[in-house]
């Protein structure tokens, strides 16, 4: 079974210091994969590597067989590649509505020529990009405060909208970066459970996060990284089992 | 500004009727030449003012605008002096060359963000000063250009005076303001907030930030050029000390007195800071002093314009009006 | 054609320029590392410093020095109280700071020109006398400026590396959050800088009162200078203000010797615009985010 | 909720309260400022000058000295035209040395105050952007710019008040000649802008009659402080003269004592643009010596009366070309008096008739036809001074 989306020896220096070293992996159409590693092990190095915030100094990443390490992130973006942000990152003085709203135009734009002759087909597109932002609100229960300012809500609820966002774009892999830092357990379980629906729509999940049982639960793979090197890889009971990941963790964090 | 006002439409055209006609009949109600001056100079200030308004619009504050505010003069001055073009083409000519300079430009300084931006900016029109002050054989040096004509519009013939320049610079300012009223709600409009709210996110769900900032620049720059032509041929003559740095920041402080992020800020701050000095004119000494004051004191209580005093008290009144009205329910 | 002479005069030219350049940049530099503010009046409290120190001098027949110290005292508390009224409440707000430090700009000049007039003065110079070799002559209260300068430069350096101060500055421009979270009174700081900055710009007025004139619009070309500067030095680097202001000065002083005013008034523009394509951040700046 | 409300009314109240407070403000100063239509018995006079910014000077001493011409009239009982006598009231606007704003104050003039008469502007820009209004109004002009583009024949509304270098620069260069034979070269720094360029070329071929060979000509950009480069350069020619030409007072200090800083002896020569005052300031004691063009002998003593009772009204010193508007004030209300109209044509032919005028200084010759086309040019008495011990004295003075 082939990969939706694969790191080739994928290598980024600054200046000296090496962040990520010649890390390969693959992952599966329709699964539910953690990376984890202490900090400082390059894990948002590698994640914005692969969303093309920062350019990779060597090797390739491929989505979909089709190489995208010098595309720019909206042109991935555009091909299904979506993210979140670890700093929950939105258009705060709009409505919650308004910023998926913009999410949506900007993944779908609609054709300028059926805008500027204002004829019924941008029409059709205008009811089609709400109605699918009402459903994106639904999914992740924000409907009630659609018409409150995004920089108004609750932590927990901004954690939700950014998720929206990225679900705006309707991807096939969608990587989110921490999205339960500093949540509590409550909280958390909430958006396991969303990030499960997600998955069973049909959207391939890369989650990067610190909190060990959240990533136990809920991914079937898990790969592990320290010093910007892959050091294991496979299922929460192999990782738990992993000498290597244990010394790893145990230089730095207990499991 | 993509928030709907809840005014019926046909309301709206009426209002809009109105408003155009009050518009257009201004002239016709004997005024001075004095006023009608005043009146032309605030409409090319506004057209000025709204082409940077659609740049600070994806967040970046330009201080070049009088560069293009100069290439768009010069340039209308030369296509109908040398080359003796007729107006109308000198101002599309002037206003595309400004565009060209900006795609040009844009290219190159689009990627800086926030302060440095501004600096280059500065920087640029700096450097478009010295050249419009030493390049006397193309500028005419520090004296500039005189004998500008006026403007010859086909079927309606020489624009010889102040009261019919009115009307010239009028429906020029209206196509540029209702194109950017357009813009602004158009989808690329939503492009533009986001890329201004937040540009990592806008790239992170599918815009193209570059294109969108180097399009708007574009737009800004040919609006520019729009106004430096009128401005060119209703003062028919021009000097480079007309388009120093203070000028670019002159637009600046129209945009950010009047609101910024709304359509309107531009024009108001243009109606408001034209005819300033007039006020000030028995008080020579201190005008300097007043105008820096008035600025400070703004940006401490209405750092968002006059626009948002209007806009608070919209939506202070729909508040209330709707609180009330729920009491009354239960 | 470049005789030794001429090779010589370029170079002394070019230094003492440089460390005109140097002592305006640096407080720029400075207020805009730790406020973030692009501080337009800058040029203003150069021109009040160069006044003060006037007035004391003439008015009070002051001793020079004296006059300098006071004079830096007084703006650097103007400056102080400034930031206070001024900047403090925009805390955050960068376009608006960048605003008011306009309309602080205009309304400063303003006062001054009603106040003390437009016309020119000029501070004795406190030592006079030029040292004149063969091949070159060089007026003595120069090597005094350079001297003062180095001076300032110096101590400078120590209340940065050294003091409490210096550690607290350090940690806000290199983060203020992270400062604010190890306890460090943020807003005392940004105060602090701002004062300093305008005690800096006062110096430079003061040391390059005899040198040249006095009058109320001296700030603006010395504001572009210290534009120059830091733009090719890097906002907020006190190392790049330095180089800055010494490859600006030597520059200028080789083509104004060589080809004329007119070229060198371009090769500023031209050097900030190449140096802002190749390296946005400037020779010393952090890069961007 | 309510907080909610609350909080939006405070903010409401709050903003709404400032901007009203502005407007009333600036209503304020509005009204006060004067918008008169002024009465029958009233003789508005225009004035257009930089009253703000680096002019502000040269702009109060040219409005003191009309003024003070204005003052003479009515003290005597007003103006006589006809059975009407009219008390001369003097409007002025500032026009910050630019363009733009020269132009409105002349339309406020022209439109709002209906005036017949401006003095000023004094920048060739104003100048030039003020032109088309006043021609078009018939309003008469007595300028103060030097640039040549300000006079030529289609422009028969404009006058000029102040002789320029184009006048001066020969029998000037002349006499520094005759009186100091030793001096055998020069260069001329100038100002990058027109004045710089237009003195520049008058005199040039002052010195080539003068037989003072002319070794390099410099502009430099204003706002120029560190001269040391150029003159480093310019000092390597070895000349006899430096000639300051049409640098402000305030650079010409500069540029003297950093010329004598890096070791330069010879004469430093200034014909361009009157006023030393600053330039002895700034340069202190190595001004001695410096020939420079002076419209006035302060010393004079009807200049030295007019300059007091200047000084007791405005509590600040004459500048020199405050002499030429006190002149050409008295000048035109002299020729409105004989004239007895107050239309622009009659009195323009006659001042065009007219072959001179004479003022407290002298005999004033109207000229410039080979140069414009016209008799616009007034050709004032002037006098060639040089700096000694820190004062100004006069060596000669040259009648037109």
């Amino acid at each position: 079974m082939s990969y939706i989306l694969e790191v080739q020896s994928v290598s980024r220096q600054f200046g000296g210091l090496i962040a990520v070293n010649e890390l390969s992996f693959g992952i599966e159409s329709g699964s539910i994969i953690g990376l984890i590693g202490p900090n400082g092990a390059g894990k948002t190095t590698l994640f914005n590597l692969i969303t093309g915030q920062i350019p990779v100094s060597s090797g390739n990443i491929l989505f979909e067989n089709t190489s995208v390490q010098r595309l720019q992130p909206y042109e991935r973006v555009k091909l299904g590649l979506a993210r979140t942000f670890q700093s929950t990152i939105l258009y705060n003085d709009s409505t919650v509505f308004e910023n998926v709203m913009r999410g949506l135009y900007a993944s779908h734009p609609p054709r300028w020529k059926s805008y500027m002759t204002g004829t019924r087909s941008f029409a059709e597109y205008k009811n089609k990009q709400e109605m699918r932002a009402n459903e994106l609100l639904d999914f992740v229960n924000l409907l009630p405060f659609k018409n409150s300012l995004a920089k108004n809500l609750a932590y927990g609820h901004q954690k939700a909208l950014g998720i929206a966002i990225g679900l705006s774009s309707s991807p096939k892999v969608f990587m989110l970066d921490e999205p339960v830092a500093g949540m509590n357990a409550e909280e958390t379980e909430q958006i396991s459970n969303l990030i499960r629906k997600i998955n069973l729509s049909g959207v391939t999940i890369l989650v990067v996060e610190h909190d060990m049982n959240f990533v136990m639960s809920l991914c079937k793979n898990i790969i592990v990284i320290n010093n910007g090197k892959k050091i294991a890889e496979g299922s929460p009971t192999e990782i738990q089992n992993n000498p290597d990941v244990i010394s790893a963790y145990l230089g730095v964090e207990d499991v | 500004m993509t928030e709907s006002t809840n005014i019926k439409p046909f309301k709206k055209i009426i209002f809009l009727g109105i408003i155009l006609l009050c518009l257009f009949s201004i002239p016709k109600v004997g005024l001075s030449n004095f006023w009608l001056h005043l009146l032309d100079m605030v409409l090319i200030n506004a057209i000025l003012a709204l082409g940077l308004n659609i740049v600070l619009k994806t967040g970046q504050v330009s201080l070049a605008h009088a560069a293009f505010f100069a290439v768009g003069s010069y340039g209308s001055a030369h296509f109908t002096l040398m080359l003796g073009w007729p107006f109308l083409g000198a101002l599309l000519a002037s206003s595309l060359t400004c565009g060209a300079m900006a795609l040009i430009l844009g290219r190159l300084i689009l990627h800086l963000k926030g302060v440095y931006f501004i600096l280059l900016t500065f920087a640029v029109n700096e450097l478009v000063f010295l050249l419009a002050k030493d390049l006397t054989s193309i500028t005419g040096g520090n004296t500039g250009i005189t004998g500008i004509k006026w403007p010859h519009v086909p079927f309606i013939g020489v624009i010889g005076n102040k009261a019919d320049f009115y009307y010239l610079a009028l429906v020029v300012f209206l196509i540029v303001f209702f194109s950017l009223y357009i813009i602004y709600r158009s989808p690329f409009g939503r492009a533009m907030d986001s890329i201004r709210e937040s540009e990592s996110l806008a790239s992170a769900t599918g815009y193209d930030p570059m294109k969108i900032k180097l399009i708007a620049f574009f737009i800004g720059a040919c609006i520019a050029g729009l106004g430096g032509s009128l401005f060119a041929h209703f003062t028919r003559y021009i000097a480079p000390f007309n388009f120093t740095f203070w000028e670019s920041v002159n637009f600046l402080i129209m945009n950010i007195i009047g609101g910024a992020f709304s359509i309107a800020g531009p024009v108001i701050g243009a109606l408001v800071l034209t005819p300033l000095p007039e006020f000030f004119r028995e008080y020579v000494l201190w005008q300097q002093t007043l105008y820096g004051l008035v600025l400070i004191l703004f940006m401490r209580f209405l750092p968002d314009g006059v626009v948002s005093v209007f806009l608070t008290f919209y939506n202070f009144m729909k508040r209330t009006l709707i609180d009330t009205f729920q009491k009354r329910i239960n | 054609m470049i005789s030794a002479s001429t090779l010589t005069q370029i170079l002394i030219n070019g230094l003492t320029a440089g460390s005109f350049y140097v002592l305006m940049a640096l407080g720029f530099t400075l207020i805009f590392g730790i406020l973030r503010l692009v501080n337009f009046a800058h040029g203003e409290f150069y021109m009040i410093g160069a006044f003060v120190t006037y007035y004391l001098i003439s008015k009070f027949t002051i001793n020079y020095f004296l006059a300098i110290a006071l004079s830096t005292v007084v703006v650097g508390v103007i400056g102080f109280a400034i930031e206070k009224a001024l900047f403090a409440p925009l805390r955050g707000r960068e376009l608006s700071m960048l605003m008011s430090a306009l309309g602080l700009q205009i309304t400063i000049q303003g006062l001054m020109a009603v106040w003390v007039g437009v016309d020119s003065y000029s501070i004795a110079p406190p030592f006079t006398g030029i040292i004149e070799f063969d091949i070159f002559s060089f007026p003595v209260e120069r090597i005094f400026v350079v001297g003062l300068t180095l001076l300032v430069l110096l101590l400078f350096y120590l209340l940065i590396k050294f003091t409490m101060i210096g550690k607290a500055l350090r940690a806000v421009a290199l983060d203020d959050e992270a400062a604010q979270m190890q306890g460090i009174p943020v807003n005392r700081v940004y105060t602090l800088a701002f004062g300093l900055g305008c005690s800096l710009a006062a110096i430079a007025g003061a040391l390059i009162g005899p040198v040249f004139s006095l009058h109320v619009y001296m700030g603006q070309a010395a504001l572009l200078k210290a534009f120059i500067v830091v733009i090719l030095g890097g906002l907020g680097s006190i190392p790049g203000a330095v180089l800055g202001g010494l490859i600006l000065g030597f520059g200028e002083s080789a083509f104004a010797t060589l080809l004329g005013g007119l070229t060198a008034e371009m090769f500023g523009f031209g050097l900030i615009i190449f140096i802002l394509l190749l390296r946005p951040s400037g020779l010393f700046g952090r890069p961007q985010l | 909720m309510s907080s909610y409300i609350f909080e939006k009314l405070k903010q409401f109240l709050k903003s709404t309260t400032f901007g009203v407070l502005l407007v009333t403000f600036i209503m304020t100063l509005g009204l006060n400022a004067s918008w008169a239509q002024g009465t029958n018995k009233e003789l508005k006079i225009g004035f257009i000058a930089a009253l703000s910014g680096p002019g502000q000077s040269w702009g109060l001493g040219m409005l003191g000295g009309l003024e003070l011409a204005a003052d003479d009239v009515n003290k005597r009982g007003g103006l006589k035209v006809g059975n009407t006598t009219y008390n001369i009231k003097v409007i002025s606007y500032d026009d910050k040395y630019a363009g733009p704003p020269a132009a409105q104050a002349a339309e406020r003039l022209v439109s709002q105050d209906e005036v017949k008469f401006i003095f000023g502007p004094l920048g060739s820009v104003s100048m030039l952007a003020i032109a088309d209004i006043t021609e078009s109004n018939k309003v008469l002009v007595f300028s103060n710019s030097y640039t040549v583009k300000a006079l030529n024949k289609n422009k028969p509304y404009t006058f000029r008040l102040t002789p320029t270098t184009a006048e001066n620069s020969i029998p000037m260069i002349a006499y520094i000649a005759k009186a100091n034979p030793s001096l055998k070269s020069v260069v001329i720094v100038s100002p990058n802008d027109e004045s710089g360029k237009e003195v520049q070329s008058h005199n040039e071929p002052g010195y080539g009659k003068a037989g003072i060979k002319l070794l390099a000509k410099e502009f430099y950009e204003r706002g120029t402080q560190d001269f040391v480069p150029v003159l480093t350069r310019l000092l390597a020619l070895k000349p006899d003269i430096i000639d300051l030409n049409g640098s402000t007072p305030n650079d010409s200090g500069i540029i003297i004592k950093q010329a004598r800083q890096i070791g330069f002896k010879g004469q430093f020569v200034k014909v361009g643009g009157p006023g030393v005052a600053d330039a002895i300031r700034v340069a202190g004691d190595v001004s001695n010596g410096l020939y420079y063009y002076s419209p006035w002998d302060p010393e004079e003593s009807k200049t030295k009366a007019l300059a007091d009772r200047f000084q007791v009204k405005y509590n600040s010193p004459m500048n020199p070309l405050g002499i030429f508007f006190y002149e050409g004030g008295n000048m035109l209300f002299n020729t409105i008096a004989q004239v007895q109209s107050l239309d622009t044509d009659v009195i323009r032919k006659h001042l065009e008739n007219s072959k001179y005028f004479d003022g407290i200084q002298g005999r004033y010759v109207w000229g410039g036809m080979e140069t414009y086309g016209n008799n616009h040019q007034v050709n004032a008495p002037f006098f060639v001074g040089q700096v000694v011990n820190g004062k100004e004295v006069m060596r000669t003075k040259i009648n037109p």
